[in-house]
């Protein structure tokens, strides 16, 4: 048989909140699938939408932008921009033909390891039925 | 040879060419280009392409090698020639056909481009004549081509009503004729005087016309500074619609495009390249020697009825009105011309 | 209706008085072309301009070339332009206005209404003549349009002829101007997003296989961001060179240049062009349609571009264009801007 | 020029390599591009390891580092430090996280391998892309101001200026003192509140160091942490304070009469008044908006008897600008409002008081000079019900949270009504007590036991007025009893919220306010008296509800934070700010509408960073674009490697 799909995922973590909350994660032991690779940005604001294009360019099975909750936000209002820029690109990518369940946004603040935790979790459970991301990825 | 081939025998015909990739005109909502085709599919009455078929022997991307590096550092490199079956191409216009020879001339002579001759050399050219101008724009009479030019041909097909008047002009197109059996008839008198009738007439269809078309390239040399230029750019939005489309046109640029950085892996691409876009002529020292569309508009002239003629002894143009026709301003190069010819 | 001849006049009359340096306009094009993007220095040109069904460019695309032009004058001519601009096009002056690219004083506006109607779409015009050549053609005041040919006169109805983009238009006439030609008018058609509901209607698959079959036929000739007056920027971040050199750019700089996207024009890349394209443009574009028309492979390029109108009048109340005041969509929010999709 | 990065990869004895096989890592990164010399080490943070990567530096000739260790929250400095040691810039040093995002979260010791790996070559490939950076240095200005100067913004302006620091202290009203100065007693130790607080109010009014601006507000607020400009638009009071000798003659002439804000409306005042006789500064303030008109044709009958000529109707409003290092915001709070309570009449009952009009009513220098009399027809009332959590802990239709004050004051209030009234009966509706504190839970026992006020579980549905009394409906949760009670009072222990028009003033200094109004601080465990912007500090009920000893406290530690930043000469700054590339930038300005901290601005068509005010958030290159505007060190072309390393290619 072959081996099971394992989804690959670009994470872009804000720095203060959702990082913090990885790291929470982390040192509560709690565990989920090892699939996302987190990239550390200062805030959900500074998440161009070219970073997402491109992760799916380069090949990425699913995208998930994490910010502060509303008004945490590290640096005031950084993450109602990214609100705003990241439900045009969703909109844009669906109304394209990519599966919606494949770019997400969640806030998880520094305190919520937990949550972090279930949201990698169930986004690897939705990814991998979907199989290898290829609409958008360069081809060999 | 000259043969007749009656309408009804034409996808018999096609069927016959069972060692070839077929290619022909075909239309997807209103819009006709080449497409690899079985013999139902081909149509006689069809409009210009949009796109030329230089695209079949000089595609818009193409790799020339593939590089790495390996697990001990040294690079490695393979070489990637195209792998193309031989192919025909059918429905091709005499003015299109005619680019290919000019696109020959620039990848032969002195450097023969190994890619592209690899391609160039399977492809069997079976030009249509046009009895009815393709397109409202056409002026290929004006640029020392007509509407039963043969020049690049390997076939000829005239519509002589329920046959086709079949001539060959190479050996690749005597081997088509001869890969069908008991299709192919030999032409009577009245159907050549048909058949030339027919080509005559298609001239006096001929929609657009520029006088007076030599005195253009020595005019040219004396107007690279004039102010004609600013004038009749002033329109244009520096796209590359004319040049992508126009059948001559094959400027290219080289790029190593990286699909993994560590450890590295990528392939050298050719893709198109087009004089209209500002950074076609751009220096890495971030000086732009034609850094406006005036000069780029003046390139594009100077280079189709100048610098080529001086190079190879012919226009860069064939009269097909593609770049007219789909120009989104309507920049007309027979106008712009006629402003050239017309200038003191 | 547009009196042509009070337009002239107009013309002539600022151009006489040194008003503008020039005027941007429309005039008769040559084989096949009713319509063409004009220049008019001289008062006496002003007869050469011309009003029709056929006037379809956005002539505010142009500003870009004269903005540069300027910068390179040494004594540069302050006057302003004079530009004719259709409602849709002046939509995109308050939007060149808000991003502080022009200034007001650089432009004098002569607006003109397309009323009830609008310009036509050339293809479904073609379709309907049938091969017969257009003489000319306008409006009868009716929402007919009436086309003459060698074979006599055709009438068809404007929704038959009129472009899309005019038929979902939410203002049919401009809301800046110096001086207006034709009736004010102020719609707002049921209509406005049918192009864009159509495809939201399809499967994620079926949009999918559309989407995919209109990427694989784009060449990258850049004509939609060359024709389009918000694409000003000099490089466009999906360009591989940089064009922002100067003679203190170090090698490690120009190395630095990020290559979103390869030349290869393959499906991936053609895809991540258009989405920057429409993304970049999420509340500036202002529906003109442009992008589309040119495209020679008849992408619908503007479908991307109104889905996300659409959503920024949905979701955050936004409208592109009525306002040169306003923050931009994406350097603004309001707290209660809708966050459903996120976790 | 081809970086020469070291990377070095973490044990954590086995916190990671019990997951990861910290050898392959190190293995595979050796082999990456740019990376000259990679090893592993069983605890790099500890003194050896440190060593071991000053030491690697300096052999390698390295010009930058990554350590695949735990969160950069804990050792980043640990390893920047390392970097200077080897002689390389700080800012050459990167964390690649693979302790909290990778080892701890997953088993599979061969899937978080490569996962720690990709980490890795993502950090590399930041890193190799880093530029050197010197954190930026400026002075500071070493004056504070403090906004608000209720009993916290008294504090913290006092500690300030007693540390030698020039204070300005800014006031809404016309006299200083907030709410405490409306107090009667303060529970636990029933201090009389004006007596502790007026000693304070002199002394900032004496003090040489504090600059008192009353009637005043704040309207501008630009600059930094260290060098803040600050607008401040003074009222006009119409009297001049050097002139006016307090005769007190206006006030007798004056035709208008109109609610008393320091009684809260239980009397009346002129529109001439000084607010309470302590006030400070002591002076008159005319009150625009009731005199009759400030022409004196209208009336002027003050400025007819005033014999000094103190009255001058001509006054304008006043702009002040100051300069100042560091802000302390204390705006307090106000009650919620009575009329918010549809389930207790919308306020319109004239025997339904709030608990600071109780406070009036109990206070010697109130409407009643302290004799507890109901406010409809001057009687002393015999039943008084007091309903604690008004408005408070409600989700549903008023505010989610505790007021934490109202337990004690409550309780205070029974008290205080039991001494003035003996015979009479106190009834509390509560839902729990909350009674921590110092002295707290024995003061609510005391009240209990020894004044024998009848405390009932439970909620009250609904008060109306009938013949005379407030009817009080409500439920004894304890005895499952309906309860009903004809009282000749009641007491609303209404909820705290942020004064009136915090939020407003929030958002010109640019601090966050939570999902309740209140100011937001820091962080909420680890820096509970910094705001999110630097160099502006919050004190007492503006930050939360609380009650006077957390405020001065809380005050005391805004003030230490102030002091701190207006005692250096000058303060660094991290040098990872934004960038900007004028060749690219078209002036459109969406970067300047989107910078939360007003770091940027446009400059003869383009933008330009002010790299003190950039705090690095990066919302700006986001929202360009052209790319014309990026952070330094966390570059698009940065995170643009980093997908590419993350997605393994």
């Amino acid at each position: 048989m072959a081996e099971e799909f394992e989804p690959k995922i670009v994470a872009f973590l804000c720095k203060w909140c959702s990082s913090a909350g990885s790291d929470l994660a982390g040192v509560s032991r709690m565990q989920y699938p090892s699939n996302v690779v987190p990239i550390t940005v200062m805030c959900s604001g500074s998440v161009s939408p070219l970073y997402i294009l491109s992760a799916f360019n380069k090949g990425a099975d699913g995208v998930l932008v994490s910010g502060c909750h509303p008004g945490d936000c590290h640096y005031i209002k950084g993450n109602y921009y990214a609100r705003r820029r990241i439900a045009l690109v969703k909109e844009l990518l669906e109304f394209t033909g990519l599966e919606p369940e494949r770019f997400q946004m969640s806030w998880v603040s520094a305190a919520e390891g937990k949550k972090y935790t279930e949201i990698i979790k169930d986004f690897v459970k939705i990814l991998k039925p979907l199989g290898p991301q290829k609409k958008l990825g360069r081809s060999q | 040879m000259q043969k007749i081939l009656t309408k009804k025998s034409f996808p018999k015909w096609v069927e016959d060419l069972v060692n070839y990739q077929i290619y022909a005109p075909v239309e997807k909502n209103d819009l006709w280009s080449y497409e690899i085709v079985t013999a139902n599919e081909i149509t006689i009455d069809y409009p210009n392409t949009v796109l030329s078929p230089k695209q079949i022997t000089f595609p818009q991307r193409e790799f020339f090698l593939e590089f790495n590096q390996n697990e001990d550092g040294t690079p490695g490199v393979k070489e990637l020639l195209p792998e193309e079956n031989e192919a025909v191409v059918f429905g091709v216009r005499p003015c299109d056909a005619k680019g290919v020879t000019h696109m020959d001339k620039v990848f032969g002579g002195d450097f023969e481009d190994a890619y592209y001759w690899k391609r160039r050399n399977q492809v069997t050219l079976v030009g249509l004549a046009c009895n009815t101008p393709p397109s409202p724009n056409c002026f290929c009479t004006s640029v020392e081509g007509s509407p039963y030019s043969v020049e690049g041909l390997d076939v000829l097909l005239t519509d002589i009503g329920d046959r086709f008047f079949v001539q060959t002009f190479t050996k690749k197109g005597d081997r088509i004729i001869n890969a069908s059996k008991g299709l192919f008839a030999a032409p009577k008198p009245k159907e050549k005087t048909d058949m030339e009738k027919i080509h005559q007439d298609a001239v006096k269809a001929m929609p657009r016309s520029l006088k007076d078309m030599k005195k253009i390239p020595p005019k040219l040399k004396d107007l690279f500074e004039a102010d004609l230029w600013d004038l009749e750019a002033m329109s244009c939005i520096s796209c590359g619609i004319c040049t992508y489309l126009c059948p001559t046109c094959h400027c290219f640029d080289i790029q190593d495009e990286i699909t993994s950085s560590s450890p590295l892996e990528g392939k050298r691409v050719r893709t198109w390249d087009n004089c209209q876009f500002p950074d076609f002529t751009m220096h890495s020292s971030g000086h732009n020697p034609r850094p406006d569309k005036a000069s780029r508009l003046r390139q594009r002239i100077m280079h189709k009825f100048q610098y080529f003629v001086e190079n190879h002894k012919n226009y860069q143009c064939i009269g097909c009105g593609r770049c007219i026709s789909k120009c989104p301003v309507g920049i007309d190069i027979i106008q712009v011309l006629e402003k050239v010819r017309d200038h003191v | 209706m547009v009196n042509l001849d009070d337009l002239k006049k107009e013309a002539h009359r600022i151009l006489e008085e040194n008003k503008v340096k020039y005027i941007i306009g429309y005039s008769q094009g040559s084989n096949g072309f009713p319509a063409v993007p004009a220049f008019i220095r001289n008062p006496e040109d002003s007869d050469n301009l011309i009003w029709n069904p056929a006037c379809i460019h956005n002539l505010t695309r142009f500003l870009r070339d004269e903005k540069k032009r300027k910068a390179r004058e040494k004594h540069p001519d302050n006057r302003p332009v004079g530009i004719i601009v259709k409602g849709c096009d002046s939509r995109a002056i308050n939007v060149l206005l808000q991003e502080n690219y022009i200034t007001r004083e650089d432009v004098f506006i002569l607006g003109v209404s397309c009323e009830d109607t609008g310009v036509i779409d050339e293809k479904k015009l073609a379709k309907k003549l049938m091969g017969k050549m257009a003489l000319s053609f306008d409006w009868d005041g009716n929402r007919n349009l009436v086309v003459t040919t060698k074979n006599g006169e055709i009438k068809i109805n404007a929704d038959e002829v009129l472009a899309e983009r005019c038929l979902e238009c939410p203002a049919q006439s401009p809301v800046v101007y110096d001086i207006l030609f034709g009736d004010k008018v102020k719609r707002s058609p049921e209509t406005r997003f049918e192009s864009v509901e159509k495809i939201e209607k399809l499967s994620t698959e079926e949009r999918w296989a559309f989407w995919k079959e209109q990427f694989d036929k784009c060449i990258r000739c850049y004509a939609c961001r060359s024709v389009c007056p918000m694409c000003y920027c000099d490089e466009c971040v999906v360009d591989t060179i940089s064009f922002a050199v100067t003679a203190d750019t170090t090698a490690e700089e120009k190395a630095q240049k990020i290559k979103w996207i390869d030349k290869s024009p393959v499906p991936s890349e053609t895809f991540f062009y258009h989405m920057v394209r429409a993304i970049h443009l999420a509340g500036r574009c202002i529906d003109c349609g442009e992008c589309e028309r040119v495209c020679p492979l008849d992408i619908p390029i503007r479908f991307l571009n109104k889905k996300l109108e659409k959503e920024a009048k949905n979701l955050f109340d936004y409208e592109v264009g009525f306002d040169p005041n306003q923050l931009s969509l994406v350097s603004s929010f309001k707290d209660e801007d809708p966050e459903d999709f996120i976790r | 020029m081809k970086k020469r990065t070291g990377v070095f990869v973490c044990h954590c004895g086995i916190n990671i390599a019990g997951t990861v096989d910290v050898k392959k890592v190190a293995d595979k990164l050796s082999k990456h591009d740019g990376v000259a010399h990679s090893e592993d080490y069983v605890y790099m943070c500890s003194d050896p390891g440190q060593k071991l990567i000053t030491n690697a530096i300096k052999e390698n000739n390295l010009d930058s580092i990554v350590v695949s260790c735990c969160s950069p929250n804990l050792h980043e400095k640990t390893f920047q430090n390392a970097a200077k040691a080897g002689g390389i810039n700080e800012f050459q040093s990167e964390i690649a996280n693979i302790r909290e995002q990778c080892s701890w979260v997953h088993k599979d010791k061969e899937k978080a391998t490569v996962k720690a790996e990709k980490i890795t070559r993502s950090a590399v490939e930041r890193v190799i892309r880093n530029e050197s950076l010197d954190p930026i240095s400026f002075p500071v200005t070493r004056r504070g101001m403090v906004i608000g100067a209720g009993i916290a913004g008294i504090q913290a302006a006092l500690d300030m200026a007693n540390t030698g620091y020039e204070v300005i202290l800014v006031e809404k009203n016309p006299s200083i003192g907030g709410h405490m100065i409306q107090l009667s007693e303060t529970f636990p130790t029933l201090d009389c509140s004006q007596c502790i607080l007026s000693p304070k109010m002199v002394e900032v009014s004496k003090h040489e160091n504090i600059k008192l601006l009353t009637y005043s507000e704040v309207q501008e607020v630009s600059g930094y942490v260290g060098n803040f400009k600050v607008k401040i638009k003074k009222n006009p009071t119409f009297v001049d304070p050097k002139k006016c000798t307090l005769c007190d003659e206006c006030t007798k002439v004056c035709p208008v009469v109109t609610s008393n804000e320091f009684d809260l409306g239980l009397t009346g005042r002129r529109a001439i008044y000084m607010p309470f006789p302590q006030a400070i500064p002591a002076t008159y303030t005319l009150d625009d908006k009731n005199c009759p008109g400030l022409l004196p044709i209208a009336c002027g009958k003050c400025s007819d008897v005033c014999d000094p000529g103190a009255i001058d109707y001509d006054q304008k409003p006043e702009i002040i600008e100051e300069e100042v290092g560091a802000i302390v915001v204390a705006t307090g709070f106000d009650l919620y409002g009575k009329e918010e309570m549809g389930e207790y009449g919308y306020g319109k009952y004239a025997d339904v008081l709030d608990g600071l009009q109780f406070e009036r009513l109990c206070s010697a220098s109130g409407p009643t000079q302290g004799k507890i009399l109901r406010p409809s027809d001057h009687k002393v009332p015999k039943e008084v019900v007091f309903i604690q959590c008004s408005g408070s802990r409600d989700p549903e239709l008023h505010c989610a949270y505790c007021s934490k004050i109202c337990c004690m004051y409550t309780a205070k209030h029974a008290l205080l009504y039991k001494h003035h009234v003996p015979d009479g009966q106190a009834y509390i509706f509560y839902i729990d007590i909350r009674s921590g504190g110092k002295g707290y839970e024995e003061f609510v026992q005391r009240v209990i036991e020894e004044d024998d006020v009848v405390y009932l579980r439970g909620k009250v549905s609904k008060i109306f007025e009938d013949n005379g009394k407030i009817t009080v409906w409500g439920v004894d949760t304890l005895s499952g009893k309906n309860v009903e009670i004809n009282a000749d009072l009641v007491v609303l222990a209404q909820a705290m919220r942020p004064s009136k028009d915090a939020d407003k003033l929030a958002k010109l200094l640019k601090i966050g306010t939570d999902k309740d109004g209140f100011l937001q601080e820091a962080h909420p465990k680890l820096r509970p008296v910094e705001s999110v912007t630097a160099g502006m500090f919050l004190a007492g009920a503006a930050q939360a509800p609380k009650d006077i000893p957390e405020a001065v406290a809380q005050a005391s530690g805004a003030a230490a934070k102030a002091v701190a930043i207006l005692s250096q000469e000058n303060l660094f700054h991290s040098p990872q700010v934004a960038k900007n590339f004028p060749n690219l930038c078209t002036g459109c300005g969406m970067c300047v509408d989107v910078c939360p901290y007003g770091a940027l601005s446009l400059k003869d068509g383009k933008v330009e960073v002010n790299e003190i005010l950039c705090e690095g958030c990066g919302t700006c290159s986001a929202t360009c674009l052209r790319a014309a505007i990026e952070v330094k060190n966390i570059t698009p072309l940065q995170i643009y490697e980093m997908i590419n390393a993350s997605l393994g290619g």
